[in-house]
């Protein structure tokens, strides 16, 4: 095993990438994303990582690059934040329809306008419905492992992945993280190869008009209609979730780490209150759950969700069976609606018996300071007070932190 | 189980955009962690700050993982790369009662008394010369200061986690700029009388 | 490589004729070749094939005497527009239907 | 410069890549420029096309009319997409040629970033943008390479007003390693510049007039003539640029011995989608044709 090393999580996505051989990286900068694709260029200069590096000229080519390295059977990997994932949001429709296992670190930022360059969620929230695969980390470790099980899982199930990561909180700090060694990675992580790639050998038409209806093909083979396709890509993704968990038990036992790729509770099995957030701040949370549980005696745990797209409605809703609240805290939201996080749990929760009450907070955006006093402040008064708020005003986002 | 509120030690460093305190915060943050600090979270100032314009980087420093990585609002020690910040920037801001205040200044400690707080100085840019760097370089140096002062962490480790930073970037003057600045470091205690051993 | 219990729906065509049919139902007229003017059957040598040339549907053959596939010949005229001997008529499609002759 | 033996109707190989019974107009001018030009290309190649009449050409799921591999995408993308491809070939180790192909909305103006950022980066492909002066395969609407005068869906009564984009001289800025501009209605000059294109590194376009007979307003079979007129009057000229230096071919090429060309009008009043250009526009186009020829002549004769 390696020896831990301090560096920032961008430099530790870059790490991943490096030891992931990725072979094709195509680079447009943006804050905070930029150090990922520096790192990567100064690595692949220095002849440290054999790869093609591309400096396009757009995110949308950026992903456009990726789309054209995977058709062909290549390995690419893109990394962008904020207003640079939503330009190129056409090709995440895109890579995702054709199934293809790029994978983008996505540096989590706040989208404009006004001009943010900090972070909050909005930025992956808003890419939910692409056909993404989206899982969020919670420190450097986690950057790192989840990138190289990210190259697994996009391979083994033919979905592009997107790893999220807090921009600054994350990408910008530095902290002790373990890079796996490059032998085992090789190991785990075999090399991609593409049954439809592009190949004058065995030409094919990739990503041709398709109907609606199912048509037969030149064998007289009957061929699905663009409905049946997107509906296996919907099942698939559902089945990723299953592949994911495997995959982390492969990592378990040659890195000697993970047991909770989906989600991560903390202090929840006799919780009565489950505070449930993603990213950084879901780490965050442990600071409060432990005063609030040592200081104020409250049963209160933090169930960290990893795995955002696709969502693991079965596995929250288990897991949030005995809590008797559950407060959701996200850093995105559908506008006019409520914490797009929030829903998706409420709508889990409702084929169950047992459906704790649920309350949704919106903290951070646009890189609003979210003081771990102000959450202990904010879970103490909302444990203390009668939590038996009817539903409805409940499901209204309280917002932490307005300053007007 | 281990508890996540465990005792971190804060130190807010303050410079100006291009001086290097992120490097000198990282490299204080790899001695902690090679000292036995399993905690260490080194953030820089999170904004969109340009060249001199004066920043912040925060250092957390704990014997066990840190999982708060909101910034620094309370630091026990906070370090000025150049005293002329103190007349831009409050940098006694959060400190707790009695934490240090370690400043790069060519004049004499007595000139630095802050109320309530202890204060260790040392010209570090003088020092940054003698041990043979370009006029200016004070990240390494003050690295010295605050080893002497917080002794939180061996002097000779912090040498040798300067060296190993600055691989190619004459690590030994580098080195030595600490060692001088750690010799050279005087101390006072504005709660009650001179700290200087 | 996927997991075998992975289908990976895509849209990956493999090529073949006749995509968008029999296309030569498409056709009003048809070109009719008169073998006493067209130069390479006239000469007996490969010659000319113009018509060959500026076919947009790969639909006339190279050949002494090009042969052309009615199949999915679109009739848009080019080959007797183009032809440098006026050897191709177009020819009302209608007259060649089954059945025209017993009228 | 290096003179190659020219491909002649009768040496042209027979072999075909492209199936009859696709979804082409009857006919097409990008038909016939397909159809020879894979024949220059051959099978080692991988084709990018973004959305134009050429993905339609290309056929519906599960069936292709190209025997060679493509890779359709989006609109805006093609050549940072060919820009993948290629790379990924570099990464196999492998010689494949990378040829985009897009419309002229394709790529004057959705796909312009794009194909300027591979240019800049003198990607090693060969990007073909057959012009049809419009977007004929969502219905005739004006694009950015639409001549001044043209109707269109949405230039309706009294035709394009602006100028249309001097689409080469725009790529020509960005110093390509070969640039070449060719005809539909001359597909053995196509043929024979791909050839050429396929031996130079770096990044190799091809801008192309096809005649397009719905959106010109022309009857199926005048679609090679109507190619023809506009080089023969002068409107569309041949020629190629290679190391800054730009050179009449062909076609062109031979009409600089000619005391004169074809009148403009010719051409203009073969397409019913001219219909609405005045007599002082004709006529202003004619002055304008007739100076640039007194220039080549000056420079090349």
């Amino acid at each position: 095993m390696s020896n831990p090393i301090i560096e920032s999580g961008n430099v530790a996505a870059a790490m991943a990438v490096q030891l992931a051989r990725a072979e094709v990286i195509a680079a447009y900068p943006i804050t905070p994303q930029t150090p990922v694709t520096e790192k990567l260029s100064e690595l692949i200069a220095a002849g440290k990582m054999d790869a093609e590096y591309v400096a396009v000229e757009s995110e949308h080519s950026a992903m456009a690059v990726c789309i054209g390295a995977a058709s062909a059977g290549v390995r690419a990997f893109t990394a962008t934040s904020s207003n640079g994932l939503l330009y190129m949001s056409e090709q995440l429709h895109w890579a995702a329809g054709a199934r293809l296992p790029i994978v983008m670190c996505v540096v989590n930022r706040a989208i404009g306008a006004p001009w943010s360059v900090w972070n909050d969620h909005q930025d992956a929230i808003s890419q939910r419905d692409t056909g993404w695969i989206q899982i969020f980390a919670k420190d450097h470790q986690e950057i790192v492992d989840m990138t190289l099980k990210a190259f697994r899982l996009a391979e083994l199930v033919h979905i592009p992945v997107m790893v999220n990561y807090d921009g600054y909180y994350l990408s910008h700090t530095y902290m002790p993280f373990e890079p796996p060694d490059a032998e085992h990675v090789d190991a785990f992580l075999p090399a991609y190869t593409y049954k439809h790639a592009l190949t004058p050998e065995r030409p094919e038409s990739l990503n041709t008009v398709t109907l609606p209806d199912a048509r037969l093909d030149v064998d007289g083979i009957k061929r699905g209609g663009y409905m049946d396709i997107r509906h296996n890509l919907h099942e698939e993704m559902g089945k990723s979730i299953e592949v994911w968990e495997e995959i982390d038990q492969e990592f378990q036992a040659l890195f000697g780490r993970g047991g909770h790729p989906v989600i991560d509770p903390y202090r929840c099995d006799d919780a009565d209150v489950v505070i449930v957030a993603m990213g950084s701040m879901a780490n965050q949370f442990r600071v409060v759950v432990d005063r609030l549980r040592q200081n104020d005696g409250l049963k209160v745990g933090i169930l960290a969700l990893q795995m955002y797209r696709p969502f693991p409605s079965a596995i929250i809703a288990e897991a949030l069976q005995s809590a008797r609240h559950v407060m959701v805290y996200e850093k995105g939201l559908s506008y006019g609606n409520q914490g797009a996080l929030y829903g998706d749990i409420k709508s889990a929760l409702y084929p169950y018996p047992a459906r704790p009450r649920l309350h949704n907070f919106i903290a951070g955006l646009g890189g609003r300071a979210i003081p771990t006093e102000s959450l202990y402040q904010t879970m103490k008064t909302a444990c203390e007070q009668d939590l038996q708020t009817p539903s409805a005003q409940a499901d209204a986002p309280q917002w932490i932190g307005l300053q007007l | 189980m281990q508890s996540a509120t465990e005792q971190i030690i804060q130190i807010r460093w303050h410079g100006r955009g291009g001086q290097g305190a992120i490097t000198a915060a990282k490299v204080v943050a790899e001695a902690a962690f090679r000292s036995g600090y399993g905690g260490v979270v080194m953030a820089p100032t999170f904004g969109t700050e340009r060249r001199g314009a004066p920043v912040t980087t925060s250092l957390k420093i704990s014997h066990s993982k840190i999982y708060d990585l909101s910034p620094i609002t309370t630091p026990d020690i906070v370090v000025v790369l150049d005293h002329m910040i103190l007349h831009e920037v409050d940098v006694t801001a959060g400190l707790k009662p009695g934490g240090w205040i370690i400043l790069n200044t060519p004049r004499p400690v007595e000139k630095h008394l802050f109320p309530g707080y202890r204060t260790a100085v040392a010209d570090v840019t003088r020092l940054g010369v003698e041990a043979g760097l370009r006029k200016g370089i004070v990240n390494t140096g003050i690295i010295g200061a605050l080893g002497r002062a917080s002794g939180l962490i061996d002097i000779e480790a912090l040498a040798d986690n300067i060296a190993v930073e600055f691989a190619g970037r004459k690590p030994d003057a580098n080195a030595m700029a600490a060692r001088l600045v750690y010799d050279a470091t005087l101390m006072f205690d504005n709660m009650g009388g001179s700290t200087d051993a | 490589m996927p997991d075998p219990r992975f289908k990976v729906l895509t849209s990956a065509s493999t090529s073949g004729p006749g995509d968008a049919g029999r296309t030569g139902s498409w056709r009003v007229e048809r070109p009719v070749i008169d073998m006493s003017s067209c130069i390479p059957a006239k000469t007996g040598k490969h010659a000319c094939h113009l018509c060959w040339l500026l076919c947009p549907d790969n639909v006339v053959s190279k050949e002494i005497e090009p042969a052309i596939d009615l199949e999915y010949c679109k009739g848009c005229g080019i080959c007797a527009q183009e032809c440098p001997v006026q050897a191709i008529s177009m020819v009302p499609d209608a007259d060649f239907l089954e059945g025209a002759d017993s009228e | 410069m290096k003179t190659t033996a020219r491909t002649t109707v009768l040496n042209l190989t027979e072999e075909e890549f492209i199936h009859p019974g696709n979804r082409a107009c009857s006919g097409c001018g990008l038909s016939i420029l397909y159809r020879v030009g894979v024949k220059a290309l051959g099978r080692d190649c991988i084709f990018v096309v973004p959305p134009s009449c050429l993905t339609v050409m290309q056929g519906l799921y599960p069936i292709a009319a190209t025997q060679m591999p493509v890779l359709n995408g989006t609109f805006a993308s093609t050549a940072a997409i060919a820009t993948g491809v290629k790379a990924a070939m570099r990464r196999l180790g492998r010689e494949t040629q990378v040829v985009a192909w897009a419309g002229d909305g394709g790529t004057s103006d959705i796909g312009i970033q794009a194909l300027s950022g591979a240019l800049e980066r003198g990607e090693d492909i060969i990007y073909i943008c057959y012009d049809n002066e419009a977007y004929m395969n969502t219905g005739v609407q004006r694009s950015g390479t639409t001549p001044q005068g043209s109707l269109t869906t949405t230039t309706p009564f009294s035709g394009k007003s602006e100028v249309g984009k001097d689409l080469p001289a725009i790529i020509a800025a960005h110093n390509p390693a070969y640039l070449a501009t060719c005809s539909a209605s001359y597909p053995l000059d196509f043929h024979d510049k791909l050839l050429k294109a396929k031996q130079i590194k770096g990044l190799k376009y091809l801008h192309v007039q096809t005649p397009c007979p719905p959106g010109w307003g022309i009857e199926e079979h005048m679609t090679v003539a109507l190619g023809r007129a506009a080089v023969e009057t002068g409107l569309f000229d041949l020629y190629e640029i290679e190391n800054g230096r730009m050179q009449l071919t062909g076609p062109s090429q031979q009409l600089l011995a000619k005391p004169t060309l074809r009148p403009v009008r010719e051409y203009l009043e073969l397409q019913t989608r001219f219909k609405a250009l005045g007599d002082a526009q004709a006529d202003a186009l004619q002055a304008q044709v007739d100076r640039r020829w007194a220039g080549y002549r000056d420079r090349f004769r």
